[in-house]
């Protein structure tokens, strides 16, 4: 059995929390999330290389939260989405219980937000190598290559929304899409509608998103949204050198200001 | 494209570049025509929607401003903007939006001649970008179609 | 099914010159809901308002559209018109064709078209206006007064006899003001002392004043009627009760080579002191930065001699907050001093001086007990040379505008100077006389014609020293431009009132606004003299532009009827115009998901958290609410909320959405 | 960088003494600057009174011969030069048009890449940094700094120093050890281009300045402008005769005086082509 295993059955049975959101993996062989609230069940929870799932917009699921008190495994972008979500007044810490997973896939011993707090600290908060090195290459462009290459991709949405449906971070029981008076967001889908929500859904989590990528992966055709968002994490260190989800009271990028904020902008 | 006309919407706060633009008008100062000013109480309402909806909507350029910092009226509204358009500056260069067709300025109630001269800078260099087709032709495309550019 | 009436203005000639009226009208008669457009001259006046209220009678509008000149001018005017007709005043918008259109741009097809765009737009935009009922807010009753000079003491205590508390801040020791250093006043030759000391004692012993002298403010929140100001009050070193105003030790203090600010420069003071004998309060403080004990540890002189005991030397400043429901800022003016007239001398050559200091050496309690001497030697100038606009109306130094008080007081000082030194030659530089004022001309012409100051209508070029005597070079316009040299003794300079140092820090903590000159500013330049931008918060005299003292007198007089109107009401009606957060019935309740990411944005701290519970007291949710009373409209939550689950009224998301459409779209 | 130098017409000619010292100052400080080869008239007074065309073409063409050559600043002693190509500079960034005109009228490009420099920036850029170790003698005299009219003038353009009262000189002699005396006709009219046609009034002008100078007990006038130079020094018997004085103040230039100082000799800097005696040194 495996410590995460160990540590979730441990929970339950001291009925320290009723539910525990981890990975299992399903009939084929493909990990899914797994919502345990049998302790007898706590073996089928793993830990591998192929759970990359952001667990923590469970977190914010009244069908979950309505279980009672959560354990989450936790790798470090959940970790963060905590830590926002604390934040922003969505979750109590009373009411979770990390179960933290380390960069090289031991589990930690996340006592409280404190401990969890520093292990935050002590870790890379940039945005994965791999989308880093994407970001890079579109900086390098023109600004007509990219809004080629941006229009090419917006022209292939389909409005599902599981961009939307897959962040932690977004969690708000009506989104700006679902206005419809006005309507913000065209319901059909157009290149120019579609362009519309990308650039509201990242400007929304502006200062707020935690570089997870899940909404990349969650994308049915592949648009990579989820550099949008990681550039503005880039660029919210860049300018007010805050990295979202560090700290249970941080101070959010888009609601704070500093007077001497620099821009060269503005005339 | 000699007759090309560009439309350019500004937004503006009620206190400062309102009441400048006002001041533009008592002192007869002449600019062009092209711009339409909306009211808003303070550059803090001005929704980076509403940005992107004047583009949709077939405007070439806009001009948003606002008290100069520390003179905002309601103390704090422009400060809180200004960390709103970085990050919408930023996004808009990383998606290729042209920020040149977007001006931001801090006008203040006194300054008349100012709000003149940021309008017309602004149309003049509206007009030799040309019309915004390549943002407004988007609303004709979607993945059926093949994207074609230009 | 919407109704508009679109009422568009002439403005006499100013808007139908540029704007064709009429094709405004019939495109707006055109648009979609509009039940009647009609044009006329002069829409502001009686029967223009009329035409307003009878159109919404008889067309059964349900919105309307005044095309004219700038909401700013007239918004309440025409609000009150639709009210008048019946409707919600809110249900009226303004088309401002005439400070963004018509004067901005030539006659023509373009700007006819911008003006239907501009029309089109609004109608749109007061479709989806919606009935607001105003805001009732309580009226805390006292006044904040900024300023104890001439134009605070006037104030405050017009203020206080209506009947209401005034707090007096003054930033100096003792309140009275540049007044207070003045020798006589023109154009009466009174002494200002004389008139103003017993007005200085009368606001100490006011029982509705409360002055705090040697303090500022250094906040101030809120909003009309229900502001909250704190106020620094400096350590003076001293228990002010236990003080007697003996004045022994500012006797007894041994470090006394201190510039006198009071004196100009020109004479020395104490570290211990009052700024000068009549001053109010009559009780010393101790100026920390150039007091032996506070620089080196030990002295105590003050504290030795003192009969009562009085000395405090471990006093700290005090900050406390004081609830206002009105602010009258008189906090003055101050002149161009030294190093801005490198060609007259001025601030290297000791007898070139300044206006103030020409005040200080006339005045009888003056360093030189009145007698005019020349600083260097102490000798009387046999030959003096005025200088009036130095600085002032020279666009080149900066200052293109006229200080209005110099032409006057040049006179003044040249025929104090004649007075005193009856064999003296007094000469007068200026480009034009500017004595508009009852019996200001009078005065002028009495020191030229009685006392024979020789005026010279030109301007100076440089002033230097030469074998002890000032050189004075200079042209007379008057005589085909020949240059005049004369060989004075001294030189007194009316250097150009500028704003006080402090005045753009002071207006932002305020919020107020000021012109690029650092002057605050007034909310109209002729029917809102008074008011500034900001509800509640009213100007007296020179802070606003320099002043001579009976308009400074007028202005505090009409700043304190205006606190007094506002005083005269339990409870203030405010617009409307605020932001909610929206609520539903359960089981949604609101579409607000309680992130409080918009507490910290609103400057006003009026986003509460509403907490909504089940009948066992089980929170449900909770959610943001506003505070309309502290809401001021800025709307920069409703900007910032993802959820667009904040609205503002007036410029709610669906209006403001709308404009932007409609302003770009032709139909 | 690469600094020009441009002469114009009185350094080669009644201002030898000037350019000498120039030259011999720069060497001492081992800095080269390099003539614009085939320089040409900067138009002076007379040119901008004609034609306003030529008097920006004459200009233009030495700035474009200028950045031929590669040159990033130009070094012009004289003040009457240093205005005039200043102001060229400056009506040519201002009106685009009529730089293209001016291009079409010298026949070549003309971009406005090369800084101009008078020759006290000159000094405080590359003399000051390195004169404290090279001061040798030092010029213990009472000095009248006379600043003249186009050193700091048009103000607006040149955006250099106080047009009222200017400092900069008097900053730079009291370096090598002078007092600069506080004197009034910093900037009064010397009587300039009226040298040749109006003595008489120059004699006027000129001697109320050094009448001033010497009153105040002044050693000797300091000048950087050859004009002023020659009016003050090779009129000194005309201004003499019509004062009916005996003036002896010697008027040295900047970079002489600078140039004793760091020791070398008054024939070096050209102090011996004075029609008024120096007798300091």
């Amino acid at each position: 059995m495996s410590n995460i295993a160990a540590k979730a059955k441990e929970l339950l049975e001291s009925k320290a929390v009723q539910v525990v959101i981890g990975y299992e993996a399903g009939p084929t062989g493909v990990v899914r999330p797994a919502f345990i609230t049998d302790a007898a069940k706590a073996d089928s929870l793993i830990y591998n290389e192929n759970c990359v799932q952001n667990l923590a917009m469970y977190l914010t699921k009244h069908e979950v939260k309505h279980i009672g008190k959560m354990g989450i495994v936790a790798t470090l972008p959940v970790m963060r989405s905590i830590m926002m979500l604390i934040s922003e007044q969505q979750v109590v810490p009373e009411n979770i219980v990390v179960l933290g997973i380390a960069e090289d896939g031991k589990l930690l011993d996340i006592a409280d937000m404190n401990v969890m707090h520093s292990h935050i600290e002590k870790s890379n908060l940039g945005n994965p190598t791999k989308d880093q090195e994407k970001l890079a290459e579109l900086n390098k462009l023109s600004i007509e290559e990219r809004f080629k290459f941006w229009e090419q991709e917006m022209s292939k949405c389909i409005k599902c929304y599981a961009c939307r449906q897959s962040c932690p971070m977004c969690y708000c029981i009506r989104c700006s899409t679902d206005c419809n008076q006005p309507q913000w967001i065209p319901v059909q889908s157009n290149t120019q509608g579609n362009m519309d929500w990308h650039i509201l859904r990242a400007m929304h989590l502006a200062g707020r998103c935690i570089s997870c990528g899940e909404c990349g992966r969650a994308c049915p055709v592949n648009i990579p949204c989820h550099l949008l968002t990681m550039q503005l994490s880039d660029q919210a260190y860049n300018y007010f050198k805050v990295h979202a989800g560090t700290s249970v009271d941080m101070k959010s990028v888009m609601s704070t200001f500093e007077p001497n904020d620099k821009e060269s902008f503005i005339i | 494209m000699s007759d090309f006309e560009p439309k350019v919407v500004a937004f503006v706060c009620n206190w400062c570049t309102y009441a400048g633009a006002d001041l533009t008008g008592t002192s007869r100062i002449k600019y062009a025509t092209n711009v339409k000013i909306i009211r808003f109480p303070c550059t803090g309402r001005i929704d980076f929607m509403l940005l992107l909806k004047s583009f949709a909507n077939g405007a070439d350029g806009i001009i948003i401003s606002g008290c100069h910092p520390n003179d905002c009226h309601y103390t704090s509204g422009n400060f809180h903007a200004k960390r709103r358009w970085i990050m919408f500056k930023e996004l808009m260069d990383f998606m290729g939006i042209d920020m040149k067709r977007i001006t931001y300025s801090w006008v203040s109630a006194a300054e008349g001649a100012r709000w003149a001269e940021v309008v017309n800078t602004t149309v003049a260099r509206v007009r030799e970008l040309g019309p915004y087709v390549s943002y407004q032709k988007m609303v004709n495309t979607h993945i059926e179609e093949e994207v074609t550019n230009e | 099914m919407a109704r508009i009436g679109v009422f568009i203005c002439h403005c006499g000639e100013n808007i139908s010159a540029t704007v064709d009226c009429g094709k405004v009208c019939e495109a707006a008669s055109k648009l979609k809901h509009v039940a009647y457009a009609t044009e006329y001259k002069y829409m502001c006046s009686d029967p223009g308002q009329s035409l307003v209220k009878n159109a919404i009678i008889e067309h059964k509008l349900t919105g309307v559209v005044v095309s004219a000149c700038s909401p700013r001018m007239h918004e309440p005017t025409f609000r009150k018109a639709t009210a008048e007709g019946g409707l919600n005043p809110f249900l009226c918008e303004m088309a401002n064709l005439r400070e963004h259109c018509s004067w901005v741009h030539e006659k023509g097809e373009a700007t006819t078209e911008k003006a239907i765009d501009i029309v089109r737009t609004l109608v749109e935009k007061v479709k989806r206006n919606a009935a607001l009922q105003p805001i009732r807010v309580p009226v805390t009753k006292a006044a904040l007064v900024i300023g104890g000079g001439i134009a605070g003491i006037q104030a405050a205590l017009d203020i206080a006899n209506c009947g209401h508390k005034v707090i007096m801040v003054e930033r100096s020791p003792s309140i009275g003001g540049h007044m207070s250093q003045l020798s006589e006043t023109f154009p009466t030759l009174d002494c200002s002392q004389c008139i103003l000391t017993p007005r200085m004692v009368e606001v100490l012993q006011h029982p509705n004043i409360t002055l705090y002298s040697y303090a500022e403010v250094e906040q101030l929140d809120g909003f009309i009627g229900n502001f909250v100001a704190k106020i620094r009050k400096k350590a003076k070193s001293l228990d002010e009760k236990a003080c007697t105003g003996c004045g022994l030790c500012i006797t007894k203090c041994p470090q006394k080579k201190i510039p006198n600010e009071f004196e100009e420069g020109m004479g020395f003071r104490p570290a211990i002191y009052v700024p000068f004998p009549q001053a109010v309060p009559n009780r010393p403080v101790i100026d920390k930065a150039n007091c032996t004990y506070y620089i080196k540890g030990k002295c105590k002189v003050c504290e030795i001699v003192c009969p009562t005991k009085a000395i405090r030397f471990d006093q700290e400043d005090e900050v406390i907050d004081v609830e206002v429901g009105a602010v009258v800022v008189a906090t003055g003016f101050d002149i161009k001093r030294a190093d801005f007239f490198p060609e007259y001398g001025y601030g290297k050559l000791k007898d070139v001086i300044d206006g103030l200091q020409f005040e200080r050496l006339a005045s009888a309690s003056g360093p030189t007990n009145g007698e005019i001497l020349r600083p260097s030697d102490g000798q009387k100038p046999k030959n003096i040379v005025f200088i009036a606009c130095a600085g002032s109306r020279d666009p080149a130094k900066g200052i293109a505008y006229c200080s209005k008080i110099c032409c006057m007081y040049t006179a003044k000082h040249a025929m104090l100077y004649k007075h005193k030194v009856h064999e003296g030659n007094a000469h007068v530089f200026y480009m034009d006389i500017r004595s508009a004022g009852k019996n200001y001309d009078e005065f002028v012409r009495r020191a030229i014609e009685e006392d024979h100051v020789n005026y010279i209508r030109g301007r100076v070029s440089t002033v230097y020293e030469r074998d002890g005597k000032l050189i004075v070079k200079g042209v007379d316009t008057l005589l085909g431009a020949q240059p005049v040299e004369i060989v004075a003794d001294m030189v007194v300079l009316a250097t150009a009132g500028v704003a006080n140092p402090g005045a753009e820090e002071l207006a932002q903590r305020l919020h107020v606004s000021y012109d690029s000159h650092k002057f605050f500013a007034e909310a109209h330049p002729k029917l809102k003299p008074v008011e500034t931008n900001t509800a509640g918060i009213f100007l007296a005299g020179a802070c606003q532009n320099p002043k001579d003292i009976p308009d400074s007198v007028s202005q505090a007089s009409g700043a304190a009827v205006k606190v007094a109107a506002l005083f005269s009401q339990s409870e203030l009606t405010r617009e409307p115009l605020v932001a909610a957060v929206n609520r539903f019935g359960p089981p949604l309740y609101s579409t607000c998901v309680g992130c409080f990411m918009c507490q910290p944005v609103c400057p006003y701290q009026a986003i509460e958290r509403e907490e909504i519970k089940s009948r066992d007291g089980k929170v449900i949710k909770s959610l943001a609410k506003i505070n309309e009373g502290l809401c001021q409209g800025c709307g920069t939550c409703v900007a910032l909320c993802r959820s667009k689950s904040i609205d503002l009224y007036g410029y709610t998301n669906e209006q403001v959405y709308t404009e932007v459409v409609a302003l770009l779209n032709d139909y | 960088m690469k600094i020009g130098i441009y002469p114009g017409c009185s350094l080669e000619g009644s201002a030898r003494d000037y350019n000498e010292s120039v030259f011999a100052l720069a060497k001492a400080f081992d800095i080269e600057p390099v003539q614009i080869p085939d320089w040409n008239c900067c138009g002076a007074t007379a040119a901008h009174n004609l034609n306003k065309e030529l008097s920006l073409a004459l200009p233009a063409r030495i700035l474009a011969l200028a950045e031929k050559h590669g040159v990033d600043e130009i070094l012009v002693p004289c003040a009457a030069c240093y205005s005039r190509l200043v102001v060229t500079k400056h009506e040519l960034q201002k009106h685009p048009e009529l730089k293209n005109r001016i291009c079409e009228v010298i026949e070549m490009d003309y971009k406005g890449t090369s800084k101009i420099i008078n020759v006290i920036e000159w000094i405080d850029k590359y003399i000051i940094p390195k004169l404290e170790e090279k001061v040798k003698k030092p010029f213990n005299y009472k000095v009248a700094c006379y600043y003249g009219c186009l050193l700091v003038r048009p103000n607006k353009v040149l955006n250099y120093d106080r047009v009222e009262d200017p400092q900069t000189m008097d900053v730079v002699m009291s370096k090598i050890g002078a007092t600069a005396i506080d004197f009034a006709f910093k900037t009064e009219c010397c009587g300039a281009g009226l040298s040749i046609s109006r003595t008489d009034i120059v004699s006027k002008l000129s001697g109320k300045i050094i009448e001033d100078a010497e009153h105040r007990g002044a050693d000797a006038i300091i000048v950087a402008c050859p004009m002023c130079h020659s009016n003050l020094d090779m009129r000194r018997p005309d201004i003499n005769k019509y004062w009916n004085k005996e003036f002896n103040i010697p008027v040295i230039f900047v970079t002489q005086a600078i140039g004793l100082a760091v020791g070398l000799t008054p024939a070096q800097v050209g102090l011996k082509r004075h029609f008024v005696e120096v007798k300091i040194s």
